[in-house]
């Protein structure tokens, strides 16, 4: 294995099994390239999965993978961890799998800042199942166990994170084949568990669910990419940018020209108040390193 | 002309089996309860079967999308889908590969030939076109273009290609109809209806209808000679023909779960995560209406404690989920045994172990439901035989919880769940009146005093005035209810539990031959949804003489009085189950007889036919 | 049940089983006066407990109780608020009760806003199997399961509610027998899910493990005392207060005298970002209404 | 000077019994402790048991503050704690109160009677001071003033009187030790040790030891007989006596879990959340030696998966819970079958259901051990029958959970967690050495190939170069482990793993009676922490002439091979278990012979005498 691994080294003998058009296919062409450009055997890799959509992951890797049972892929991957600490593990679930049955593994696992990796494929509602409100489906959501739709606040991932005590969050795009990748490399640069939101468009039972996030043409104006200590600016003109109401707490978003590029806020990502406010930020959406523990 | 004859006299012999395949967006399901629906306005007896694809959406064309509906109906009583189907229509190549095994010999096989080119025949994994082989040897090979001919049927019309395409479900549903004698009038009401909004949608499969049955006439295709209208006994008793439904066990049993929420006159709150094949049940119950609220919970255990949480609250709490979901509630359960708390937890059983063939039907949670907890906690099981039943097995469970104070679990499973036929609706106001079964109580209330019959301790829900109390999971006292750790105590209260329990078998219906003499050669005892399947073969070998006859138990635990009685009638008891031999194992420990286990885990209901002859070797061994 | 109730009436006849010296004695005493101050009849109340030294707790009140299983009660409440809407049901727990096995309900039931009254007792350690570590222990708490100290990060509760979407979040301690009976109170106002902890001492198995916040002497000038809109006042001469340090989105103390008291923070309980902030402070121990979502 | 003539006569017929009670605060399980280590000194055989009160703290001198500790010790082989008692010392009123039923007529009371005053009384909820009735007319009263005594033993020493008071165990211990001629030097030197920090500590204890001894000499009090040393049989086979310790249940299991991390040559990961009677396990453990690991999970399930990660990356995975916990623990489980992954599932059982009685032993968890989980997931169950057991039992659990590949779940108790009895340690280099029992993948890997012999499936942990691959709860295709909703395969898949399973039975150890002759009139069938009730009930019958075996089954699932024979060469079979009839279901169930339940559900241990009477009724029914 000296030769430089390639996307196709791990990729398995698996037909893919996802919906066409299922933002899955993208998540795992970045981390086929990931995995790739992180060069560890396919053999030192394990990817740890519960059940659901997103769950099928593990079968389409050449890793070694373990498809468990649904909820308790972080609890499983604690324990593959602790045996055998100089394997890169990854866990792999949707929203249903880490927030609702797994919830309170994901928020341990966090706590104890374990060195896995938590990928979140969020798409808000559950797949696999055939559609019903998941635990981060936004209220009104009308689905066959809901059809008046939703009541319930949603779960918001990042701050649920916070909350939990996790050391590093970020959060990507299914479709941001650029981003995707860098997020998800530095998640595994990360010493210490990792949580990764990933928002993903389920074509099927929840489609567009993130608005125009995902959109070539509306993208740019809804989603800001955070750079760490850079002013947070935004906008297909980068005409946009986000303040610092300290009184509230809050991120709001301004036109760059009223406020002048100096009064932007920067993004630090080891202000942990910051990223509470990043986290609760719903428009534009914040993509990259929300929060990395400071020293981590 | 074809000729149709062969298919013809097996359909004078007995009832027809139709099955529909094709791609999952071919709109097969759809094409499948249009058909039933006229199948029933016929006065037809039937059962139906749909056949999903585990994935969500494949990609089209390939073998794992491939969906199918199989439909049996006829003139005699209908008690399955049927082993082997007369006619199969299949829509393209990986249809007709990964159904053709399910045609008999000589049936009629109708296949969209435009569909068997390179691209359709290489996502089939199909090295050669089929068509060119060998199949008008064995069956009555009918391809049609029927892709072309729907296309050409709705030229005129202002629709695009793809939706054009789309119609071509009701262009076979035209054609079928024409060859079963079917009058497609209320189908194209129902098109009406459904499409009211799309005026194109509708025009389109109402042509598309039209033209499928005009082209049958065209070809001059031999039509199936007319199956007899087959009203089930009891339908027409009661002067007018009584309301004629389609339901599936999901639809019953969510029926059920409506009337025990009348008859109780209390709320039910149904408590449950999704999970295949049990969320159908959610959905079918998720607009609140009649009584029954959902809760869609956090996890199973969520969902079991919630329910047992609304039932302490006087509401009936029931919950439901599949094998790994019942896994997940037995801690829960025990406490509803230690608390003796009505809770009702339906589990819709798929093939196991862990996550197993979600989508297949199995009976291997049998053994789970009656031990399935730490500690003595014994729970009645009660498991529904038909998707009919469904619908009165959830008022019996009802009736046992309450009276019983208990929670009560009921075994149905993926093939009941999906399996539908016609029914009249139960006349729900002439059912038991669950509200006059709760234990009122009486001066000097004590939580934990017994009905001298039931011993049912009092359900007294928080809110009644003066009566405050305190339960919970830890040995309470008999009475009082406090908490205990005197040792004579803890043994009558696990008597006491145990023989509330067991009392059921006296007071419930005592066990009774459905098929059959009182004594014979061989005993065929079944659960659950093998009932169609062990009624036919046992209804078989009796028309060939042989002296077989049906036990069929709806109550598995406490196990139903009489079943000793009835078994001493007959020189060997033979239990066929969709599992390695649950109910075979309890039988024999509970009776210590040797009730042979007859097994079956493939993820498949039985057919018939091969019961039959597992039957008639086990006549002979 | 004209009269006036009295703590009294809230009493059952069940011989009180906490070892001598343990907080839950106090909470009890607070909670049976509270509930006689509402004055609503026994017996439309409804105490849920798990397992734990805590969830012995609705055996001594003569309301409804139910002690469930470890770590089910808020879900059990569930189903009793939404059978019985009209009851007032409290659910009552340890740490490992809410916080370990119980985790992902408490979680939930706070995202869900159910209107329950949740009381987390929290000594930091499993009082009821013997005192092994629970997620609250401190890092470095040496106990039969750790006889090494613990090096996992603890859950801060506060925090974790704020992650989990809480709409009421508050503290009090179990010897302040004048702020721990307004803070029920103010729990049982709120319409929602309310998420009170209380710091509780375990003298058995974690004697003082909140060092001196429950000392009559140190008490004062290690604990701060929330009051709504009032400026961050503490120290038993009320001369220390706290100030925001924007930039890092941080409470820090300072002496009144040196900043002047109108450069004090003041309590503004719907600011989530000054929640996030008190609930992140460990000196001097906020206490009171951390937290209530506008419009709540 | 009083008249011990009485129990000496009783002491001499067979082993004695002596009983400790007093306040949780009185120091009465290290009393127990050290009197329990001088009896293993004088090389005598004995078993105790130590009887905590259900609260943490409970207030001084209540009744739910009592705690106890009991041992039988003797001439005899030693087989339980003791039904009766030769020998109670009572520490307060309460402590007289709950445990006077358990004296024998005619035994030795000693009583504090400083604290037969007003409030204590009180607090025990007497009215009367027992001391003012007519004990003696019973009992061999022997009322002390033991708190008045230690005090002014102590009076020349600066300690406050608190600790003076704390120091009365260790009085009586001193008194004690004159009463059966044990030599107080070592704890004299063990005193010395422990309290080596604290002098005041160390003289205050030493003092009371003294002058106890001192009191008991003075008094005259007629000591018993000496108990002869009975060094059990094989302990001094080879050559030099082997170092003898005291070892509970749950350190005897401690120690074998470490030995698998030897043997096995891999790490253990040992997964736990605490619950009351296992976690004294994760205690023993945590120290993280021997290759032993712990993980404290946040709950029950996490704990489960936890440890199945564990040996799925190639460690052992271990988990250790109470019935709550394993009852949480099922789908985990189900998962750990379907992947075929070696797994060590332990149960320390507690009465039930639900949360019960914590800290009371019943062995009510069996058919949720062997049946708990949803589909068919077959998995091996085995209990330790001693405490020391508890060692072996750990080993075979390891060695049938790696080359079967399959969760292996042991049933301990409460009661055998506690217990405790001297053993000589084993040698641990001569066990079977577990790694070799590891399938390594042949050319062409295949992760669901088998073995021929074991059916195993190969052990490849992530890591190892070349032969990455995926596994998971799906059903899976023999030989590749693809996902596979293939009927037959499915089928194939479930025999597979249930005859990897029932293939254990004839690999490994027949049955075998471990008390009689192989035929006669009656055969009792024990398993678990009843072991030594039984044998010593067995062996009066027989002593008595009676036609009476017993076979004790370690191994509950698979049933060992020749159980079959063996029962046939028996008039009648009998099985005591502290349940409602779990094992002798099982087994009328598999082998369908009329096995008789006799059952005790009281959270307590059989009692020798209780159950030889009801062996007898058996016999002549
Ligand atoms: C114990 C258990 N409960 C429920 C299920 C059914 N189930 C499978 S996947 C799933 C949720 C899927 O949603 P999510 O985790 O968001 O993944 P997605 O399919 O959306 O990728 C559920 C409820 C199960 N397999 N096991
Ligand atoms: C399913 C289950 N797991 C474990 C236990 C054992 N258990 C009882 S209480 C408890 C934790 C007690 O700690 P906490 O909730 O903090 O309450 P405290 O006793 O400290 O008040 C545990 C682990 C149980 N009863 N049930
Ligand atoms: S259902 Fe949705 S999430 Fe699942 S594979 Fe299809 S598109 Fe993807
Ligand atoms: S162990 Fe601790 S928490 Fe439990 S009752 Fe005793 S002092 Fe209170
Ligand atoms: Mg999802
Ligand atoms: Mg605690």
């Amino acid at each position: 294995m000296n030769e430089p691994l390639r996307p196709a080294d791990f990729t398995s003998d698996q037909e893919v099994r996802w919906c066409p058009g299922c933002g899955d296919y993208a998540i795992l062409k970045a981390m086929r390239q990931v995995l790739a450009e992180i060069g560890r055997s396919p053999d030192e890799v394990v990817c740890v999965s519960g059940i659901g959509c997103a769950a099928r992951f593990p079968y389409y890797l050449s890793t070694y993978g373990f498809h468990t049972i649904h909820g308790r892929a972080a609890a499983i991957a604690s324990g593959v961890k602790l045996a055998r600490p100089e394997l890169d593990v990854w866990v792999v679930g949707g929203d249903g799998d880490f927030l609702a049955i797994g919830g309170n593994h994901t928020a341990h696992v966090l706590r104890r800042d374990a060195d896995l990796n938590l990928l979140l494929f969020n798409n808000a509602i559950y797949g696999l199942t055939k559609g019903q409100a998941s635990p981060t489906s936004p209220i009104g959501t009308q689905t066959p166990s809901s059809p008046a739709g939703t009541s319930e606040q949603p779960v918001n991932p990042p701050l649920f994170a916070l909350g939990a005590g996790a050391s590093f969050i970020a959060r990507s795009i299914d479709a941001r084949q650029k981003h995707l990748p860098e997020i998800l490399k530095r998640a595994h640069q990360h010493k210490g568990a990792s949580f990764v939101e990933i928002l993903q468009n389920c074509p099927v039972y929840n489609d567009g669910v993130f608005g125009p996030i995902t959109d070539k043409q509306e993208g740019p104006e809804t989603v800001i990419e955070l750079e760490d200590g850079a002013p947070m600016i935004f906008g297909r003109d980068r005409d946009k940018g986000l303040v610092f109401n300290a009184a509230e707490g809050r991120l709001e978003a301004v036109r760059v020209e009223e406020v002048g590029e100096a009064a932007l806020a920067r993004h630090m990502p080891e202000n942990a108040a910051q990223a509470f406010a990043l986290a609760r930020l719903a428009a534009p959406v914040p993509i990259g390193v929300l929060y990395r523990r400071a020293g981590d | 002309m074809l000729d149709t004859s062969r298919s013809r006299a097996s359909s004078r012999a007995g009832p027809l089996v139709v099955r529909f395949a094709g791609d999952s967006g071919d709109g097969i399901q759809l094409l499948g309860a249009e058909f039933s629906k006229s199948t029933a306005d016929a006065d037809t007896g039937f059962m139906t079967f749909p056949d999903y694809p585990a994935e969500i959406r494949a990609p089209a064309g390939t073998l794992f999308g491939v969906s199918a509906f199989q439909i049996q109906f006829g003139a005699d009583e209908i008690l399955t889908s049927g082993d082997a189907a007369d006619v199969l229509v299949a829509f393209n190549p990986a249809a007709l590969k990964s159904n053709l095994h399910v045609l008999k010999r000589g049936g009629l096989l109708i296949v969209d030939k435009g569909t068997f080119e390179r691209r359709g025949l290489q996502k089939a994994g199909l090295d050669e076109n089929p068509l060119d082989g060998d199949l008008a040897a064995s069956y009555q090979l009918l391809p049609l273009d029927i892709t072309a001919q729907t296309l050409e049927a709705l030229a005129a019309l202002d629709i695009g290609r793809k939706q054009a395409v789309r119609a071509k479900n009701f262009w076979v549903l035209g054609l079928i109809f024409w060859l079963f004698d079917r009058d497609p009038a209320k189908t194209e009401g129902w098109i009406a209806r459904r499409f009211a909004a799309d005026m194109s949608l509708r025009e389109a499969n109402t042509t598309a209808l039209k033209a499928g049955h005009a082209f049958a006439e065209t070809l001059e295709l031999a039509a199936f000679p007319g199956v007899a209208p087959t009203r089930r006994a009891g339908a027409r008793e009661h002067g007018a023909p009584p309301a004629r439904e389609i339901v599936s066990g999901t639809q019953a049993m969510a029926l059920g779960i409506r009337a025990v929420a009348k008859r109780a006159e209390r709320d039910v709150l149904y408590c449950s995560y999704p999970i295949t094949p049990a969320s159908a049940l959610l959905h079918a119950l998720a607009s609140g209406e009649g009584g029954v609220r959902i809760f869609q919970a956090e996890d199973e255990i969520a969902a079991a404690c919630a329910a047992i949480g609304a039932s302490y609250a006087g509401a009936i709490g029931m919950t439901a989920s599949s094998g790994p979901g019942l896994s997940l509630k037995t801690e829960a359960l025990g406490l509803a045994v230690s608390c003796e708390l009505p809770l009702i937890v339906i589990d819709v059983q798929r093939a196991g172990p862990s996550t197993g063939m979600p989508t297949k039907p199995e009976q291997s949670d049998l053994t789970l439901a009656i031990h399935g907890r730490h500690g003595e906690a014994p729970v009645p099981v009660l498991a529904p035989a038909t998707p009919e039943d469904c619908f009165a097995i959830m008022v019996e469970a009802a009736e046992i919880a309450i009276s019983a104070m208990t929670p009560v679990i009921v075994l149905s499973d993926a093939y009941l769940a999906n399996a539908a036929s016609d029914w009249v609706s139960p006349d729900i106001d002439s059912l038991p009146h669950l509200a006059g079964l709760v234990q009122h109580p009486q001066d000097g209330f004590q939580p934990f005093a017994r009905d001298a019959e039931t011993l049912a301790r009092p359900w007294v829900a928080p809110g009644t005035p003066g009566l405050a109390h305190r339960i919970g999971g830890l040995e309470k006292e008999a009475g009082s209810g406090h908490i205990s750790y005197d040792p004579d105590n803890h043994a009558e209260m696990v008597r006491l539990r145990a023989e509330k329990i067991a009392r059921l078998a006296g007071r419930r219906a005592a066990a009774e031959i459905s098929t059959g003499d009182k004594t014979g050669d061989l005993l065929v005892v079944g659960w659950g949804s093998t009932y169609g399947a062990i009624r036919k073969a046992v209804q078989e070998l009796r028309a060939e003489g042989r002296a077989v006859s049906h036990l069929h138990l709806r109550q598995l635990w406490p196990l139903p009085g009489g079943i000793d009685k009835i078994m001493s009638g007959f020189k060997k008891i033979v239990c066929p189950e969709l599992n390695s031999g649950q109910l075979a194992g309890i039988l024999r420990g509970e009776l210590l007889l040797p009730v042979e286990p007859l097994t079956q885990v493939t993820g498949q209901p039985f057919r018939v036919g091969d019961l039959k002859a597992q039957l008639e070797r086990r006549l002979e061994s």
